[in-house]
């Protein structure tokens, strides 16, 4: 198999990249506030209350993430408080205003990389504790999926998964990036500093073969026309890698190389492990062979895990930034990986 | 008596309908994109922009129904994606294809009722009316998954939207095809087409004629959610998957093959030939733009322009 | 002979959807203040709902002008967009606050007047006209950096939403109160205004008696490109940031609040305070409902309802005049 | 007397029409020119060419002797021209004041409007007209005739040079028109020159100077008013001779065929009255009478709050259209544009609309395009509609043909009962007499006809009992030695009974 999840140099590697980055950002701007821990801690009353600022409540992975964030609150008896940002930062900041006028102690938004600077402004007037998830709020600590390695390790296991199929040195004709350009930062650090990087680091991917299509809002019909179009402009393509932002784009793409017959041309890999992608591996004939779980289940857990003690003064220490570590599932591990991964009883993989 | 003679054959001279201006614009298109892609003029790339209209085109079928009417449903994007959660939900439980479409067909007509009812009863802008239960659907569709993308393995159900027939012909596209002809033919040959156009020109004069304008309207709107509901069968079956975002923009773009082929928002005029040669038209500039790897900022730029660009042409009929 | 003078318009008080606009709003904000008063009804609050209104406030008053003249603009949202990613790249290299405001604001203009232009000298219908250049200023947008949003370090731009007059009201807010107060004159006082009317009212008509109907509804789009320049300007200092998709949406929002506030789609009718009362009612509800923790998903289906019911009511009072 | 206003050799064609012919037209300072003509003579297109809405194909106009060129119409009322067109182009969203003065609304600055300056000065033309409307009302809540009023205030409210009126008595009363004649004669007084179209001719005994009249596009003659007959108009105007307008055969009444008693909605307070196969019911009423309102409510376009209709002695339930229609009753709407056609779809497709779903094959579900064909050239022959064809649209034809075209789509659900509302509004003398006939045969048949006018004369000559209604009550019933112009007038004012 392509076994990439437990594959140590990329992801190390890419782990240390992206904490010393939200250190760079946490001390270039923090001045007074640069010692880990000297954050704002609420406003001193009994109960804790945490707004958390969800990306958008229409796509699964936030609303997922926001779920068991929910849940994870209760079964700590912390009061929490969800809002849905629409993926505007318009509503994110306003949002942003509406949570800390509610007297909450933390708050938690994935809108960094569009309204960062505004979002910080916000809390520090407040005094509230800003935590950035996924994407950095500068002077905050950061917190979430580290999108560089989780698309280093899912751009390792693709390529891997072609070295099995067409043998060592394979020589790719067409790489298909299924990219969110609206994403800016992120799309960056998974698709680009991630993902092909990765597969670089295993096959040769040469600038020219590298198609980069944009599936606004990550639109799996939107997927499906791309991979269709661009197959059919480059009839003679043999070996084919397709990246996927997330599993919607991967949903797509399958759909179209079943169509077109081309499993034994074709090979996908995204960045997601939700349920699209698990319920492909079920099926040994598609050509979707890995994806890079980021374990949106985990979040509230992580984050909570870390910050609880800091909210209730049992320690003054608050890191810069930590992480849910992401994981590599394949067809042939996917239950293994996610079953040790996700603490939930009530989790059941697909 | 001879002048008026000269006069009648004069006044069958040739007029350019809009459809025939949009099929100009398409031809164009078509050779532009000929001679930038060598990809462009094949079977099969034309087969697949075929497969891909399906769902605007099912949508259009509805859409220009409604809007000959007089009214308009910009709430067939969330019945599209209502019933995409709502068949991955009961997937699971019963995997039989007929169940499926049934169940699809019930929500459309649901939906659709829903809208009629609250245009022709209560009398409000249909505009209105279905911006309010665009969010309402929406809502609802979220509600059945709680935001979640829900996949299922059902090949019989795949074949809806993925399988061929005759050969190399999607069935989806047959089934849009199949929506344009009974379309057209109700359109054009039943009494209940000719009182749509009559309603949706003058509603007083075809309420004061005897139709029943209420009836007439409230059948539109339900026509028009069984299309989207046949929409939303296909776009289901091509994705595998109950997805979220699966009907976003969907009634822009079915608005706009509809207007493209002649149908007038202001209503009494329309036309099915038309509005599947809008839909092409539509779909063609994605896939030739696609085939060229235009970026996609310039491929909203482009689109845009083009849209503009037909409606000029269309323009020009009226002047001459 | 003489005839009795037949007398059916007697100067009486009128109902009007304003007036119902008005009751629909005092409910809901005695149910919110009920409800949640702690959270709800305080000044804290009030103030943020005023400062988030303001930027579609503007844009529901420029789109109140397009539609009385009988006209749509679906590109809205995309005009701010547009003028919002400009202001986020000119101040990566310029420091002058002013000249990058104004050069937002002109973009707004420049697109409502391209609007406009198309719409009327070639008579086009503006739905299809305004779905196909709001993807064009879409693109324009997002190619300009090749990148949908782009954040800015200018503080004093970004202190400009900030400032509150007499220490509590948001400035965005009294701008808008002065449009508010500007663009009522307009309608109401001045010929412009009236011919806007009489055009959305009867366009054949309006040509027959000399009114340039083309010309004034250029001017309406012209208008409503101004404003969302303005709305623009205001919505990329709050954010910190220019973004193409800053105001998502806004066209339907706008919308909303003009037909709320007793506007028709077949043009003619409209007016700047019921559209402002739309706004603060579809912001007061969501805030309401963001306050009181409701899932989003039951929040579509609310604001669906509620915008439903609002004209419902308007079309019962309607239907009692038949 | 000086010349204010020359045509030379005009031409205009449409698709399908030559709508004019090389037509002059001279009109003199202080003069009132009548114009007169049949349905789609080419009156209303020839003013439209005067007032600059359509540009001629071939000709020339001079004003005060120096050649125009008007393209747009504000090119024309930069000369003084003011126009009132046939089509009422009012504003329903504005107040009346503003209708009376859109285009050039009174300011009190540079741009500031001046609300109570305009709201007097409308008052005071409205009072020259003697109709009292609140200025300030929004012409949305006027009835059809008030709104004509409106238009006419409109034309008179500027300073006109030159005032054309397109048929403005087709909506009004006797006493307002007589009103509207008076002010007519005070204008050409100062030294206006005046256009007057109209198809009733003893108003244009009453107003005019000097007539034209024109036919088939063409101008036949024109002659100083003092040498006018009705014959020789008649005669000039449709080309022939018409000896007998109104046909007066004895006609023998059958049974009642409607009968409503206690007719009461908002408008209606308590009427009831009944009508016999083979006769002809008049109906009479001033403006807003709510005669419009009882036809709508026998025919189920409105609600009734109480009341009964009977039907060949049996009552039935009408609560739609629909249902009147089952019940064999027909309605002629006085608006035929808004109500009565649809006026982008073609001739066949108005004369089908009513019975469209028994003109079906296959079951009912498929329209038989022959028969509708077939239907659309019987009435076409039989009403003696002048279109080029069953495929031309309605809109295009005059306003004769459109109503011809309204009443043959309702014979066709072969009724029992007529209601013809206002049916000669608007048509001229031959296609009136044309009508007239028609009713007389369908009377003949065993028809009821219940008919609404408001031409007494009309009412007097064609029926021989009449009810009036006033404010929505019924005033009185008149028929035999009772049947004159004073008793109905008496009764619509409110008098009598
Ligand atoms: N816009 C148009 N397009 C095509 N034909 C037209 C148009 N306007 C008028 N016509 C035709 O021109 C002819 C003259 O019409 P016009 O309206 O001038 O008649 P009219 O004398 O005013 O009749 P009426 O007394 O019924 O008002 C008619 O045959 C009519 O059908
Ligand atoms: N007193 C009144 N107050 C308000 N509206 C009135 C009043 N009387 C009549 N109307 C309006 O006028 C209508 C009744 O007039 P209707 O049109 O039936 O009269 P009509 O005799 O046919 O006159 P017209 O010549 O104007 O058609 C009603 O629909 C009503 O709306
Ligand atoms: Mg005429
Ligand atoms: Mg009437």
């Amino acid at each position: 198999g392509c076994s990439g999840s437990t594959e140590p140099a990329g992801s190390e590697d890419a782990s240390a990249q992206s904490s010393a980055s939200a250190e760079t950002v946490g001390s270039e701007s923090s001045g007074a506030a640069s010692a880990a821990g000297n954050y704002p801690r609420g406003n001193g009353d009994d109960t804790l209350k945490i707004g958390f600022a969800c990306m958008d409540m229409s796509n699964t992975f936030h609303a997922t993430v926001a779920k068991y964030f929910e849940q994870e609150c209760a079964n700590r008896g912390i009061e929490c408080m969800v809002l849905d940002d629409k993926f505007d930062g318009t509503t994110a900041t306003e949002n942003c205003q509406l949570i800390c006028d509610s007297d909450c102690d933390v708050y938690v938004s994935v809108m960094g990389f569009m309204v960062g600077d505004t979002l910080s402004d916000i809390c520090k007037e407040a005094g509230v504790l800003a935590i950035g998830m996924d994407q950095p709020i500068p002077d905050f600590p950061f917190f979430g999926a580290d999108n560089v390695t989780a698309g280093y390790s899912a751009g390792e296991a693709l390529a891997e998964a072609a070295i099995e199929k067409w043998g060592e040195n394979p020589t790719i004709d067409l790489y298909i990036g299924l990219e969110s350009l609206a994403g800016a930062e992120i799309n960056d650090a998974r698709m680009h500093e991630g993902m092909l990087e990765g597969i670089r680091s295993k096959v040769e991917v040469p600038d020219e073969i590298y198609v980069q299509c944009d599936v606004t809002n990550n639109d799996s019909q939107v997927a499906m026309r791309w991979v269709e179009d661009t197959i059919n402009a480059h009839p003679e393509a043999e070996h084919i890698l397709i990246g996927g932002f997330v599993d919607d784009s991967g949903q797509g793409a399958e759909a179209v190389i079943e169509k077109l017959g081309y499993q034994d041309k074709a090979l996908i890999g995204t960045v997601d492990g939700s349920t699209l992608a698990i319920n492909n591996f079920k099926n040994p004939d598609t050509a979707w062979v890995c994806s890079a779980a980021l374990l949106p289940e985990m979040y509230g857990y992580y984050m909570l895990e870390t910050l609880e003690p800091y909210l209730k003064g049992e320690t003054d220490e608050l890191p810069d930034s930590w992480n849910v570590p992401p994981v590599v599932i394949t067809k042939d591990d996917y239950e293994q990986v996610l079953t040790d991964s996700i603490i939930y009883d009530d989790y059941q993989v697909g | 008596m001879e002048d008026v003679k000269a006069n009648r054959i004069k006044g069958k001279r040739f007029h350019m309908t809009s459809a025939w201006s949009t099929f100009f614009v398409w031809i164009v298109i078509c050779a532009i994109m000929a001679v930038l892609s060598p990809y462009f003029l094949s079977v099969k790339n034309f087969l697949s922009i075929a497969q891909y209209s399906a769902i605007t085109g099912a949508l259009a079928v509805g859409m220009t129904i409604v809007i000959v009417g007089g009214g308009i449903d910009i709430s067939v994007g969330s019945v599209v994606t209502l019933v995409g959660m709502v068949l991955a939900a009961i997937m699971p439980a019963s995997g039989s294809v007929p169940l499926m479409i049934i169940a699809a067909l019930a929500i459309g007509v649901a939906c659709g009722l829903a809208n009629g009812l609250l245009v022709t009863k209560l009398n409000i802008v249909p505009f209105v009316v279905t911006l309010g239960t665009m969010e309402i659907f929406k809502g609802l569709a979220f509600l059945t998954t709680r935001g979640v993308n829900t996949p299922f393995n059902n090949l019989d159900f795949a074949a809806i939207g993925r399988g061929y027939s005759f050969g190399q012909i999607p069935n989806s596209f047959i089934i849009m095809l199949c929506m344009i002809v009974v379309g057209a033919f109700l359109l054009k040959m039943t009494p209940f087409g000719k009182k749509i156009f009559a309603v949706g020109s003058n509603a007083t004069a075809s309420k004061l004629a005897g139709i029943n304008i209420k009836k007439i309207k409230l059948s539109t709107y339900i026509i028009c959610g069984i299309c989207a509901a046949i929409a939303g069968l296909i776009s289901t079956s091509q994705n595998s998957a109950g997805l979220t975002n699966s009907g976003d923009g969907a009634e822009l773009n079915a608005i706009a093959g509809a207007v493209l082929g002649g149908a007038s928002l202001a209503g009494g005029s329309g036309s099915m030939v038309g509005t599947l040669i809008g839909v092409l038209l539509l779909n063609t500039i994605t896939n030739g733009l696609n085939l060229l790897g235009v970026s996609s900022y310039w491929q909203l730029v482009a689109q845009g322009a083009i849209l503009v660009f037909a409606v000029i042409v269309d323009s020009f009929k009226h002047k001459s | 002979m003489k005839t009795k003078p037949l007398i059916l318009n007697k100067k009486k008080f009128e109902f009007t959807s304003t007036h119902l606009l008005l009751i629909v709003f005092a409910i809901v904000f005695v149910v919110f203040t009920v409800m949640i008063p702690d959270k709800f009804f305080t000044g804290k609050n009030f103030m943020t709902i005023a400062k988030y209104s303001s930027v579609f406030g503007l844009i529901g008053i420029g789109m109140t002008f397009i539609i009385i003249g009988g006209e749509i603009d679906l590109s809205v949202a995309y005009i701010v967009g547009l003028s919002s990613m400009v202001m986020g790249t000119m101040l990566q290299t310029i420091d002058n606050v002013v000249l990058v405001a104004a050069a937002g604001i002109l973009v707004g203009l420049v697109c409502g007047i391209f609007n406009g232009f198309v719409i009327t000298k070639l008579r086009l219908p503006a739905f299809v006209v305004t779905i196909g250049t709001g993807q064009m200023f879409n693109g324009f947008a997002q190619l300009i950096n090749n990148r949908p949003q782009i954040q800015f370090s200018n503080d004093l731009f970004r202190e400009f939403s900030k400032i509150n007059v007499f220490g509590v009201i948001p400035l965005p807010f009294i701008i808008l109160l002065a449009v508010a107060v500007l663009t009522w004159f307009v309608l109401k006082y001045t010929v412009f205004g009236r011919c806007v009317y009489a055009v959305g009212s009867n366009k054949p008509a309006s040509r027959l008696a000399g009114i340039n109907a083309a010309k004034t509804n250029a001017f309406t789009f012209a208008i409503s490109g101004f404003l969302c320049g303005i709305a623009s300007f205001m919505v990329t200092s709050q954010n910190g940031s220019g973004i193409a998709a800053a105001a998502s949406g806004a066209e339907m929002d706008a919308i909303s609040a003009a037909v709320l506030g007793g506007a028709s789609l077949a043009g003619g009718k409209g007016s700047i305070i019921g559209t402002l009362v739309g706004v603060f009612l579809l912001r007061i509800i969501s805030n309401g409902m963001n306050l009181m923790n409701i899932e989003t998903y039951w929040q579509m289906v609310l604001q669906g309802s509620l915008l439903i019911a609002a004209v419902i009511m308007d079309s019962v009072k309607n239907n009692k005049d038949d | 007397m000086s010349e204010l206003l020359k045509l030379k050799g005009i031409s205009k064609e449409f698709p399908g029409v030559k709508a004019l012919q090389n037509v002059d037209l001279e009109l003199n300072r202080g003069e009132v020119l009548a114009l007169l003509g049949e349905n789609g003579a080419g009156k209303s297109t020839l003013l439209k060419i005067i007032s600059g809405v359509y540009l001629p194909d071939a000709g020339e106009i001079y004003v005060d002797g120096e050649k125009k060129n008007f393209k747009i119409p504000a090119d024309a009322a930069a000369e003084g021209i003011g126009i009132i067109y046939q089509e009422l182009s009012y504003y329903d969203e504005l107040t009346v004041a503003e209708n009376i003065f859109v285009g050039k609304l009174p300011k009190a600055n540079r741009i500031k409007v001046d609300w109570k300056e305009m709201n007097r000065r409308a008052k005071e033309i409205l009072a020259r007209l003697n109709v009292q409307i609140d200025p300030r009302a929004l012409v949305k809540t006027l009835s059809t005739a008030e709104k004509q009023l409106v238009e006419i205030a409109k034309a008179l409210a500027s300073d006109t040079k030159i005032l054309i009126m397109d048929e403005p008595t087709s909506a009004l009363n006797d006493a307002e028109v007589k009103s509207l004649i008076e002010q007519t004669r005070k204008l050409a007084g100062e030294g206006i020159g005046v256009i007057f179209i109209s198809h009733r001719l003893e108003e244009l005994f009453a107003v005019a100077d000097r007539i034209q009249i024109m036919r088939d596009g063409k101008r036949i003659d024109s002659f100083s008013m003092k040498d006018a007959t009705p014959e020789k108009l008649v005669q000039l105007m449709v080309g022939r001779e018409i000896k007998d307008m109104y046909p007066k055969g004895e006609i023998k009444k059958g049974d009642v065929v409607l009968e409503v008693k206690h007719l009461k909605n908002k408008t209606l307070k308590d009427i009831s009255f009944s009508v016999r196969a083979g006769e002809i019911l008049g109906v009479f009423g001033l403006m807003g009478a709510g005669r419009t309102e009882m036809c709508k409510a026998i025919f189920g376009a409105s609600k009734l709050q109480e009341g009964e209709i009977l039907m060949h002695g049996k009552p039935v339930k009408i609560h739609s259209v629909e249902d009147a229609k089952k019940a064999k009753i027909a309605y002629l709407p006085n608006d035929r544009k808004k109500e009565g056609l649809i006026l982008s779809q073609s001739v066949k497709e108005n004369f089908a609309s009513a019975v469209i779903d028994r003109y079906t094959k296959g079951k009912g579900f498929i329209v038989d395009k022959k028969r509708v064909d077939r239907n659309a050239d019987k009435w076409i022959k039989k009403l003696n509609v002048s279109t080029p064809s069953g495929d031309t649209v309605v809109e295009t034809l005059s306003g004769g043909n459109q109503q011809k075209v309204v009443v043959g789509k309702w014979l066709e659900t072969s009724p029992d009962v007529i209601i013809l509302n206002e049916p000669t509004r608007g048509i001229d003398v031959g296609a009136k007499v044309e009508i007239y006939k028609l009713i007389e045969e369908l009377c003949q048949e065993g028809m009821a006809v219940v008919m609404v006018s408001s031409e007494q004369a009309e009412v007097l000559s064609l029926t021989d009992r009449a009810i009036v209604l006033c404010e929505g009550r019924l005033t009185g019933e008149l028929c035999c030695d009772d049947y004159t112009q004073e008793r109905l007038m008496e009764y619509a004012i409110g008098g009598g009974a």
